[in-house]
């Protein structure tokens, strides 16, 4: 490869200048630490970087660097420690607008069946409940899901509560999914399975969707741009272009950008810490 | 000295002053009793702790303790104190209830199924009064008296020397007690009673007890302002001089009958006890058994003989 | 897993449901039959369970009589517990503030013995029902409100982010996140406060009343009645088993999905 | 996301821990003084908040002198409440058997006013500290059971399989894993116990002592001295007060991981 | 690839016969079925199959298949609706023996900090507790969660949950490892390191150890014999050996053996699914 002669587009940092109108997602010199009764601990240096309207936005990064902190901060569950971020123009300080989250954990309501855990946010949005209904089974047929909408959550197997989760996090159709870990207990075929689903879904639907892997290919097959964040406390590393042409489907993974990309990828954490 | 507990049947109140007096006179020390006085919960308490000896001799309700006794409780009582009943119906002076009729038409607050509330019916009857002539409100002591005292009742059924003496100190106002006595109901009240077991084995430190006892009464007969004093010297948050002065020498009449006039305290008839019981096994629930054997309730074996 | 195999047979009889409330009673007047005649126990002081078991037969219709009263302010008094109670403890959850100034309050108010403010409240609201109402509710209040605080701040901040993440307001996430997640410990609440409230209206009932279970017993504890007073101490205590259980049931209609719901045992062999 | 920020230096003002208390006493008596002149109610129903204060500072050293004795009880009842209403609860939260016939048997014990069986106590056990203590573990032995029953029957199983798959025992596993599961729960229960300790406590001295704040007050309203008698009242709610704050504390220290006990407010803004 | 004449070694279907000795689990006709409010969950066909002593076994399957079932089973802490499990010969009905279990949710106790659960396990075997510190606190540093011993589970990142209960499976030194999904939250540095630590400790220690994952790769890097399990309710689709020479690095994955036998696997989920 002649990396050292002029790169290929896709391995290029991206600079992170956005169009200069209101849409998508800002953040400017966010921070967070945590302050515990024992000192601070500090998670997210200062970030900024922007995820434009409609954009696939994938983050990787090592465990425990602050992926799940930013998720929350985006979504206004938590507010950072310095720094603004800016949805859609306005400033996050509550919980806001038309956002579908699936935490890193299931997170279902031990109190409610499959189907009424999926239906809460059309509950707490005061949706008209008939209507969504029937797209919550419709959702949870897709994801494999039929027939154990009765069920409580604890009678499931920890993958089917994820999907679940994901069926929640899409019921009222939202603007912006911000996407922990959404995939990380499934199998390798559901997995891609679902990749594939949520890449059309978001392709129709023109979706802004920031999504959390630890699967570096996962990353590239899914993503518009992939955030390669350093360890905790986690800052930009990289941020990388996908240039694969979509609508993609799964031999893109035997695409020479696509292998390029996934190794260059993983050279950013191989660098970091040291393999024995 | 021979360690003797009498427990009484309430918290101290006027009624209890010889008990004090005699005990700061020294009067049962000088008959080798050292005296302890425990105030009590109520004549019905105050019975099973005699009973069960947790307490040596009990000032109660002697109606109550016959009650208890017919029920198998060991005791007896070993001198009456009060032969004449002090149970009266009372209202404020000013509401001007002084005959029965004026209670027509009325609202009365008693307590259920207090000694005077059984013997209500029987002065009723007496009086040609009706259960349809007057309202009835229903509640413990306490809420007897708040009943009066804020005009929900105009009168309630209590002691001539207990309730009376309460109302005025909260109110300053004076009551007039309608007393059963008046109209033809002669039933004893307060005495001694102890276990009975405990007399048989104690026959002279009893006899002693109520020596001691009698010569208590007398001489707080005789100073009611020190013997109420006394209380307040051995409990001095035993409530006001005024009120146990008042409250003692409304008790004092309550000692004898026509017929015990002039006699010692304690010299309780045959007669009087007899239908004290007759009147109970009538009205006042007592088991008609009780009639066969009046005198197992009490004695006045123990009492000192007349003179000194 | 659950019990270990030979007692299965003898313990699932036991345990039939038809069987249980049966040889409960037979226990207690087994238990109390026998404690009296261990220790001795006169008949002045405790009647033996066959007179107190008489007065229940002749007198049963007066008893039933005298026991609506009671079931009724007892039952009213609980449901002003929860009506109250549980809004109190949202609040009381809810704001650091609003709970350093009435925790303090309401602590304030229980420590007092019932039975020594009740002859109040026949002062002011007069013999009827409404002062035994009060005196159930005042007992019956304070349990509710302290479990049904510590199940609101049980919570797992996760859920309610998670609901909150959903644009749901804040009345909206507590019926959906804390609410049911506090039910269990409501649910122990008031069990403990259905209870309390019996002895509030009986209370009440002693201090002022023409009619109810603590009528009867005032009315036996001046004539000595020992069995009648025996015989209304068991109604109340039924009447408290009784209620006891309709709660216990509406907590598993309500909580299906509880742990404690599930079949097994909860501990394991 | 805690308050709003405005209100902020006010609130924390309000919130120095210093302060709370002041002020608290402050709006209990402006409360007090208050709603006597609006009802317009007289001084021999409830006197008015100077004259109790007068009596507290003028028999003060009395007062003091009395509230021991109900403090030793309260205190003894509580501390009997919580050894053995939590493996009471163990018990019954172990095993469905248990659980059918030892519960029943306990709410049957529960719904008996105390004040109506209080006597026997006294006849038992004489008139010294002893009818006092049980009387006031009656009352506050309950609420500790149907809590911890709660809290030990809501943990989670999988948590319960974690510490059995380790091969501990049944007791092991059991204070690993189930009790401090259930210690919230187990406070809550201690908290309800603790003010009704205090109550039990004066229950026992109503029928039988003649020490203690509950004497104090039994005599003042025999002697219509209510003054004394609020004074009694106050001294009692303080007390309870009190002892709420201690359990309070201790469950600060005891379960300093619980997520009530997290700095972040619970409901967010 | 000559599939069609003789298959290569690693590729035939394992026979499952084991040395007639009483070591290792043996499993024979087990199959499970929950009984909820709502009718049977079938969970698991009857399984026949066994792990030998020091054994590294490694189960794959479809979300939702009955594998955390499996491990449950094996572990005693729920009954077989039928058949039996041997482990070193004697019958399991409950907890047995020196095993260490990792939980597909971290399951870390909220009221322990890090440092206390990872030693939950000396405290229920009433091991000798200062003994078993030091080794608590050098997992905790291999795992890279050396600073935060004192913290609360909640003060955690996901994948920082996941490694200290892998800490705490190991601490006792046990002889069994039961893992479900160990590595499903971590970043791939940080599972590459971990699969390579796991295999070093596995070949020290000479443990039998049975994981459960969903990654292919992971498995037949990890795995002596790979079992591939149906779809609910699970089965025994088939068991591969893998004869890649030990002590294995991660440069095994260019091995064609290695490759094919992905592959191979890879096929086995996509037979039953359909990729649309
Ligand atoms: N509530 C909290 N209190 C204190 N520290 C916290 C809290 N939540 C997270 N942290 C710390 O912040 C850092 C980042 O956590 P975060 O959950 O964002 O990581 P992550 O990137 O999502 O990791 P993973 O991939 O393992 O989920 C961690 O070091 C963690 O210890
Ligand atoms: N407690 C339970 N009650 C009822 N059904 C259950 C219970 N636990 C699991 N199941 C059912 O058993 C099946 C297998 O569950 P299990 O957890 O073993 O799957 P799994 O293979 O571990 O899946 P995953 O990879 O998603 O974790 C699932 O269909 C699930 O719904
Ligand atoms: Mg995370
Ligand atoms: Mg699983």
């Amino acid at each position: 490869m002649n990396e050292t002669a002029q790169p290929a587009a896709h391995l290029r940092l991206v600079s992170d200048r956005a169009a200069g109108d209101a849409s998508g997602i800002r953040l400017s010199g966010v921070s967070k630490t945590y302050r515990t009764r024992d000192g601070d601990v500090p998670s997210l240096r200062p970030l900024d970087f922007h995820i434009n309207d409609g954009e696939f936005f994938v983050v990787v990064g090592p465990s425990g660097c602050g992926k799940s902190t930013l998720l929350k901060l985006i979504s206004g569950l938590l507010p950072p420690t310095s720094g603004e971020i800016l949805v859609e123009g306005e400033k996050v300080t509550t919980p806001h607008g038309n956002v579908g989250i699936v935490f890193q954990n299931a997170l279902l309501l031990p109190w409610r069946n499959i189907l009424k855990n999926v239906m809460l946010p059309i509950d707490m949005k005061r949706l008209p409940r008939e209507q969504y209904l029937t797209r919550a089974k419709e959702l949870l047929k897709l994801v494999g899901l039929e027939g154990f909408e009765k069920k409580l959550p604890w009678q499931l197997s920890g993958g089917m509560q994820q999907r679940a989760s994901i069926c929640r996090a899409l019921v009222h159709d939202p603007k912006i999914m911000l996407m922990d870990e959404p995939f990380g207990a499934l199998d390798a075929l559901t997995r891609e399975r679902m990749n594939v689903e949520l890449m059309r879904i978001q392709r129709e639907t023109r979706k802004t969707v920031l999504l959390i892997t630890h699967s570096i290919p996962e990353a590239v097959f899914l993503a518009d741009r992939v955030l390669v964040m350093t360890e905790r406390p986690g800052a930009v590393a990289a941020i990388y272009d996908v240039p694969l042409p979509r609508p993609r489907s799964l031999d893109v993974m035997a695409d020479p950008v696509f292998t390029e990309l996934v190794q260059r990828i993983r050279k950013h954490f191989f660098s970091q810490g040291s393999l024995d | 000295a021979d360690k003797v507990v009498l427990m009484l049947n309430w918290y101290v109140y006027g009624e209890h002053a010889p008990f004090y007096y005699g005990k700061a006179k020294g009067i049962y020390a000088a008959e080798g009793i050292e005296l302890e006085i425990q105030e009590g919960r109520g004549s019905a308490a105050t019975t099973q702790a005699v009973a069960a000896k947790t307490a040596d001799f009990g000032y109660v309700d002697v109606p109550t303790m016959m009650r208890a006794a017919i029920k198998g409780a060991p005791v007896v009582a070993t001198g009456v104190l009060l032969q004449t009943s002090p149970m009266s119906a009372m209202g404020f002076a000013d509401k001007n209830i002084r005959k029965p009729e004026d209670i027509k038409g009325k609202t009365v607050a008693i307590t259920p199924a207090d000694s005077m509330t059984q013997i209500w019916p029987l002065f009723l009857k007496k009086t040609g009064l009706k259960e349809s002539d007057f309202k009835t409100v229903a509640g413990d002591g306490q809420t007897k008296l708040n009943a009066v005292i804020n005009g929900q009742a105009d009168l309630l059924l209590g002691y001539v020397m207990d309730q009376s003496m309460k109302i005025k100190d909260a109110t300053g106002k004076d009551v007039y007690p309608i007393k059963f006595a008046d109209y033809g109901i002669n039933m004893v009240s307060s005495g001694i009673i102890a276990n009975a077991d405990y007399v048989k084995a104690n026959a002279d430190l009893v006899r002693r007890f109520m020596s001691a006892t009698t010569k208590a009464v007398e001489a707080a007969e005789k100073e009611p302002k020190a013997a109420a004093q006394s209380i307040l010297d051995a409990n001095p948050k035993g409530g006001k001089i005024d009120t146990l002065t008042q409250g003692f020498e409304l008790t004092i009449p309550l000692y004898r009958t026509a017929e015990t006039k002039g006699k010692r305290p304690f010299q309780v008839t045959d007669q009087n006890m007899t239908e004290t019981v007759n009147l109970l096994v009538e009205y006042g629930g007592l088991d008609a058994k009780a009639k066969e054997n009046p005198k197992a309730f009490y004695t006045n074996d123990y009492l000192p003989k007349s003179g000194s | 897993m659950a019990e270990p195999k030979p007692q299965h047979a003898v313990s699932r009889m036991l345990n039939a449901a038809w069987v249980r409330p049966f040889l409960f009673l037979v226990f207690i007047v087994i238990a109390w039959d026998l404690s009296i005649r261990l220790f001795r126990i006169p008949a002045y002081q405790i009647p033996a369970p066959l007179d107190v078991v008489a007065v229940l037969r002749t007198e049963w219709p007066e008893l039933l009589r005298q026991s609506w009263p009671t079931t009724y302010a007892t039952v009213c008094g609980f449901l002003l517990s929860a009506l109250f109670g549980i809004p109190v403890a949202m609040l009381i959850a809810g704001s650091k503030t609003v709970e350093s100034y009435v925790y303090p309050l309401l602590v304030f108010s229980q420590s007092v013995p019932k039975i020594a403010i009740a002859p109040l409240f026949v002062v002011w609201f007069g013999f009827g029902i409404i002062p035994k109402v009060i005196s159930a509710f005042l007992l019956g209040f304070f349990p509710v409100v302290v479990s049904a605080v510590q199940g609101f701040k049980s919570v797992d901040p996760d859920m309610v982010d998670l609901a909150r993440a959903m644009q749901g307001n804040r009345f909206q996430v507590f019926c959906a996140v804390n609410l049911p997640h506090a039910l269990p410990a409501i649910f122990s609440g008031l069990k403990v406060s259905v209870t309390l409230a019996v002895v509030g209206a009986v209370v009440g009932e002693f201090v002022g009343s023409n009619s109810g279970i603590g009528y009867v017993m005032q009315r036996s504890i001046g004539t000595f009645d020992l069995p009648t007073m025996f015989a209304a101490l068991v109604i109340l205590a039924l009447l408290g088993v009784v209620l006891f259980w309709i709660v216990d049931r509406i907590e598993k209609l309500v909580i299906p999905w509880h742990v404690s719901q599930r079949e097994d045992v909860i501990f394991a062999a």
